[in-house]
């Protein structure tokens, strides 16, 4: 990516548009979207079975809100964002060179920066429709009883906040591990199910390492040592500055990929 | 006797792949043809063992289609159309690899493997990745392994597509070669007549899924008129008009070659005349031996 | 003198029929994997839990040599059959064969798949169990090399470092155990990674699956189970299962509270589901273009 | 006229292995066929041209203006891959319209210049099915779609014959010719010499990663002419003609075909040999059963230029 001067920044902007409205409308209508589309109503399912065993059951259970929070929630944090951005963010550079299509972008009027923040989008939009829809459907599924609690809403509005700066910073991340990595996949699940895991247990500012301490910076502390696939001692970053890295770390990561994509010759072969 | 079937049926689903063939292929290369979906892969494929036939039955080399698919396979070897190359390693092992699969012991698979890359061509290539490999090189890899284990029955499948001539009349010498041995015979699927017309002497030719004719070349060919390709040099306008006028049909083909069709009771020398007369000089002048186009059209039904 | 005979040449060898046709499959499979770099890289890092176990061993053996980084705590370091299981089923082992599985497993029939390969395999005299077998043994391989060598490995050491059979008295069956936990485990793993690995042309696609699902169940079973405390959700984690079956294996009581033919039941029959689906696709691709 | 690509030095290394070496090159409008066999460095150089990948050593410019990073460029340049790849599961009128769509034209035009597109190339009634779905002649022909649907003036084609049977590549061929009419810039690669004749007269030959030859069709016919060169001629008196052959200065080598009625001669003057050779025919009424040039093809050519 070179830098853009302010004149060409309206026809950039205008390019990034186009590539965008094209895999928007390719994203949703692939395959593959419908088992991602699945795979993020998961938790709605099991939002269900809960309430319909709360229902049934006579049994009061714990609180929606309570389950919300850190039952689907992390769900959501832990595991399906992600696996979405992983394998979309991977998507971006290497489908083009998996099925060989890349020449047909790059000989199109269009910086190749365009071409990786317009894909980007495009499928940072169709992650952040899956996870929004399914993050509200189990709020309101567990929340039935109580919708006209204001103070829930603006909770929602946070929780949906939380996931969509990490779809953001994951998809980044992952978009610039596939521009320059042959093997994106493997060092993606390294990178968030080993070290993103492994960080968070160590003292001080060790795992402001992680996506993930940003991401938790935002939510309401947990309480602590009831699961054993969250346990680890948070030492939260104010919100502000959680935000602020959470969107440098974007914008260094897909400036990188954007870089790795213009200046890397991909060679076609397997 | 390599194969004999007989009233042979295949459908997936409600496509009638195969609709009762019988056929006779005797020694020697057979040159199978056929539009597309005619039913081409689908015998290939029973031949092969890879499918069982609904309906009739067979034997290849002695071998029954049905139930002997296992020993069929060990003595036949298959070039596919498509590239099918597993990236990521070399051509000996690549080719030594199928060897082994065959039923070749180890060490005895990684020496011929050495020997029939060097036969196709490959032997200064042969520890490059296959992923580096050109077209070319991609298609003589595929005989490689097609031959590795010495098959009595050698299927070949569009062998010389996306190859350029020099390519192309390269791995048809190496067909030729192979087939002239006596003990191996060759079955050749191609879209390519001439292909064919170099390489076999019988022809078996599908359409939708039916046997539309069958036999040695040399019988098949069209008795009322001689084919001649004919390319000159010079503007052969006049030339074509005055051959016209003899009575020929003339057809030029999209790289200036004539294909004249002769009567049967004219004389040959009269074209050279012509030529001499118009000041064209004859360049190539080939009698087709089989007008196997016409063959063709005409078993297929299309003109 | 002798000349060489121009042009195609015939092989003067004997073709045979193998006893295990599907050999030069795994073998391939094998060699190209240790190819990779960072392969070899995680294979070792897998090792590493062996080599820790192994250590212990030797330092229950001399457990007074080291009583003061101890203080007295020597239940920490009996080498039973639970030191076995706990080897064999730590949530790190476990882990480390999924990315084992992610790695080399993913694209062995995938990849087939995306470059038309199949129908080579199968114009030789390879039946699809041939096929299948021959690929699943790449996993076989790798999987044992973390379970059961490591395992054998520890009983003879043990006896070595003993210097007497006593420990194989009390316990005459856990050779028996070890063998029996890690075949079932990786055939357990094998047909899971294969039937995904034969769901797409996509390798990565099908990276992000073995691991998701895998991943996606224990998540599941700990959402449910915090949240009902019920030991039955157990059986819809994978690893749970495992574990609960290993358990059995070694005669010890399972960390939940379900029978644990249940958990057998269920990832046998995850098995067969798979093999049924990994029939169809393979044939599927063998006919029809 | 003037040169739309101009190249200077142009080379390209992959790692150690050479892709293309040196080449100084100026294309002009109309139709140019690049010639070469399999691997010859055909695809290298228009990657080079349509900066997909960056020269090692060298230059290109279209239009006078530099082609790296100046992707605004490829509004005026079509170009058509060599890989049969596509979006496979998009349909034909949606592949078409989203890569109109990063040309930058309106929802209107897009429209209009896709269905143009696909009527140029006959898949109209096609546009609604999955590409997956499509045969290799329609594949092929939607990938020209591609190319042309912008109008652009530089067209780029990177083997758009291959793998076509011979009605498919008739139509194709027809296609590309209607676009030299136009007074655009067409490059055609291909291996294969007569369906570069069928297209145009202007070619460059390329070998080895080398340009060996630029010009008039007429001009590689010439060296074709020119170099030392088989003919085979099968009569029913082969000694007869071989002797009255003889006596003539560029006639440089006879011999007899093992089948005792062909005689095989080495000319290096075509020319003047077949216009002897038709003389005689007549003069002695000989029966002609064959007469063909075994070596007449590129790959000769090649070894010629080489100095094999």
């Amino acid at each position: 990516m070179t830098s853009i001067p302010p004149t060409d920044f309206r026809s950039f902007l205008s390019s990034v548009g186009r590539v965008f409205a094209v895999f928007f409308r390719q994203g949703r209508k692939a395959r593959r979207t419908r088992f991602f589309f699945l795979f993020s109503f998961l938790p709605v399912a099991v939002s269900l079975v809960i309430k319909f065993n709360q229902v049934f059951s006579g049994k009061p259970g714990r609180e929606g809100g309570y389950l919300f929070t850190n039952l689907i929630m992390l769900f959501y944090l832990q595991m399906i964002i992600l696996i979405l951005a992983l394998f979309y963010g991977t998507s971006v550079c290497s489908e083009e060179l998996e099925g060989k299509t890349l020449a047909y972008l790059i000989t199109r009027p269009i910086p190749k920066a365009a071409i990786v923040l317009g894909k980007y989008a495009a499928y940072m939009a169709v992650m952040t429709g899956m996870v929004i829809l399914g993050l509200i459907f189990s709020f309101f599924v567990l929340n039935v009883d109580r919708l006209l609690d204001p103070s829930l809403y603006g909770l929602l509005g946070r929780y949906l906040g939380v996931l969509i700066l990490g779809l953001m910073a994951y998809g980044a991340f992952f978009t610039f591990l596939g521009s320059s990595l042959k093997r994106s996949i493997f060092f993606g699940l390294l990178f968030s199910f080993g070290w993103e895991n492994v960080i968070q247990y160590f003292p001080g500012s060790t795992q402001r390492l992680a996506i993930a301490h940003y991401l938790k910076s935002f939510l309401p502390a947990t309480s602590s040592g009831r699961f054993s696939f969250l346990t680890f001692r948070l030492e939260p970053t104010k919100p502000g500055l959680a935000l602020l890295m959470l969107f440098a770390i974007a914008a260094a990561f897909l400036a990188l990929a954007c870089l790795f994509f213009s200046k890397k010759e991909y060679s076609l072969e397997d | 006797m390599i194969a004999e079937i007989s009233d042979l049926q295949f459908s997936y689903g409600p496509i009638k792949a195969l609709d009762g063939i019988s056929l006779n292929l005797a020694e020697g290369a057979v040159g199978l043809l056929g539009p597309n979906g005619a039913g081409k892969s689908t015998l290939l494929r029973i031949l092969l063992g890879f499918l069982a036939p609904q309906h009739g039955q067979g034997r290849v080399l002695g071998f029954d289609i049905r139930l002997e698919q296992a020993r069929i396979r060990r003595h036949v070897g298959y070039m596919p159309e498509d590239d099918c190359l597993i990236p990521g390693m070399d051509a000996v092992t690549f080719t030594a690899y199928f060897g082994e699969l065959s039923g070749m012991p180890r060490q005895e698979a990684m020496k011929r493997a050495h020997d029939v890359l060097f036969y196709v061509g490959l032997g200064e290539s042969r520890y490059r990745f296959l992923e580096t490999y050109s077209a070319g090189m991609k298609q003589r890899l595929k005989l490689a392994q097609a031959i590795v284990h010495d098959p009595k029955l050698l299927f070949l499948d569009e062998p010389t597509s996306n190859l350029d001539p020099q390519g192309r009349r390269e791995i048809l010498e190496l067909i030729q070669d192979i087939s002239s041995k006596k003990d191996i015979q060759v079955l050749i699927c191609s879209h390519i007549l001439s292909d064919i017309e170099t390489v076999c002497s019988d022809v078996v030719i599908l359409n939708k899924g039916r046997l539309a004719a069958q036999g040695k070349l040399s019988e098949l060919r069209e008795l009322h008129y001689r084919l001649y390709e004919i390319r000159i040099k010079g503007e052969g306008e006049g030339f074509t008009a005055r051959i016209k006028a003899l009575g020929c049909r003339v057809e030029e083909t999209e790289d200036k070659l004539l294909k004249v069709y002769v009567p049967a009771e004219m004389d040959i020398r009269e074209i050279f005349r012509v030529a001499e007369g118009e000041k064209c000089q004859v360049r190539h002048f080939v009698r087709s031996r089989t007008s196997l186009e016409d063959l063709f059209a005409r078993a297929v039904g299309v003109d | 003198m002798t000349i060489r005979e121009k042009g195609y040449a015939h092989w003067d060898g004997q073709l045979r029929e193998r006893r295990f046709p599907w050999a030069p499959i795994t073998w391939l499979g094998i060699r190209l994997a240790f190819k990779k770099k960072y392969f070899k890289f995680i294979i070792f890092s897998s090792l590493v839990p062996a080599v820790v176990f192994l250590v212990g061993i030797y330092i229950s053996e001399r457990i007074e040599d080291f009583q003061y980084m101890f203080k007295g705590n020597k239940q920490i370091l009996e080498v039973n059959p639970a030191y076995f299981k706990t080897y064999l089923s730590s949530d790190f082992l476990l882990f480390m064969m999924v990315m084992i599985l992610v790695v080399s497993g993913a694209g062995l029939i995938s990849d087939d798949l995306k470059h038309n390969s199949l129908q080579l395999y199968f114009a030789r005299p390879l039946t699809k169990r041939g096929y299948l077998l021959g690929k699943a043994n790449v996993i076989v391989f790798f999987l044992l090399l973390l379970t059961l060598v490591p395992g054998l490995v520890f009983i003879i050491f043990k006896l070595l470092f003993a210097g007497d059979f006593r420990f194989l008295a009390s316990y005459p069956w856990l050779p028996l155990s070890v063998i029996g936990y890690s075949l079932f485990v990786t055939g357990f793993f094998c047909s899971y990674t294969l039937l995904f690995s034969s769901l797409s042309k996509n390798r990565r696609y099908v990276s992000i699956l073995i691991f998701a699902v895998y991943l996606f169940s224990d998540i599941l079973f700990g959402f449910f189970y915090e949240n009902y405390k019920k030991p039955a959700f157990a059986l819809l984690s994978l690893k749970a299962n495992l574990q609960q079956v290993g358990s059995w294996f070694f005669r010890l009581k399972p960390a939940y509270a379900v029978p644990w033919y249940w958990s057998l039941l269920i990832l046998l029959a995850f098995g067969i589901a798979a093999s049924i689906v990994l029939n169809k696709k393979v044939r599927g691709v063998e006919v029809v273009k | 006229m003037t040169a739309v690509i101009e190249t200077s030095k142009l080379s390209k290394w992959y790692g150690n292995v050479l892709g293309l070496s040196d080449v100084s090159l100026e294309i002009e409008p109309g139709v140019t066929g690049l010639l070469g066999p399999n691997g010859a460095g055909k695809s290298t150089f228009l990657k080079l041209i349509t900066g997909q990948i960056r020269p090692s050593i060298g230059t290109v410019r279209i239009f006078d203006q530099k082609v790296q990073n100046n992707q605004a460029l490829f509004s005026r340049i079509g170009f058509c891959p060599e890989h049969d790849s596509f979006y496979e599961e998009m349909t034909g009128w949606v592949f078409l319209t989203s890569l109109l769509k990063l040309q930058g034209f309106s929802a209107g035009e897009i429209r209009s210049r896709a269905e143009k597109a696909l009527d140029i190339v006959e898949l109209s009634a096609d546009k609604d099915r999955l590409i997956r779905a499509y045969s290799r002649g329609m594949r092929q022909r939607l990938k020209f779609a591609q190319a042309i649907a912008h109008d652009p003036e530089v067209i780029i084609l990177d083997e758009p014959l291959s793998g076509l049977d011979p009605l498919g590549k008739r139509k194709l061929i027809r296609l590309i010719k209607a676009y030299r009419e136009e007074g655009k810039t067409v490059i055609v690669s291909s291996h294969v010499l007569p369906e570069i004749e069928a297209l145009t007269r202007t070619i460059i030959l390329i070998h080895q990663g080398k340009v060996f030859a630029k010009g008039d069709i007429h001009y590689i016919r010439d060296l074709i002419e020119s170099h030392p060169h088989m003919v085979s001629i099968r009569c029913d008196n082969p000694r007869g003609l071989a002797g009255q052959l003889l006596g003539e200065d560029y006639v440089l080598k006879v011999r007899f075909g093992p089948d005792r009625r062909s005689v095989l001669v080495e000319t290096n003057n075509r020319d003047k040999f077949f216009a002897l050779l038709l003389s005689l025919l007549v003069k002695n009424q000989m029966e002609v059963e064959e007469i063909t040039s075994p070596d007449d093809n590129l790959q000769a050519v090649f070894d010629y230029l080489v100095g094999k």
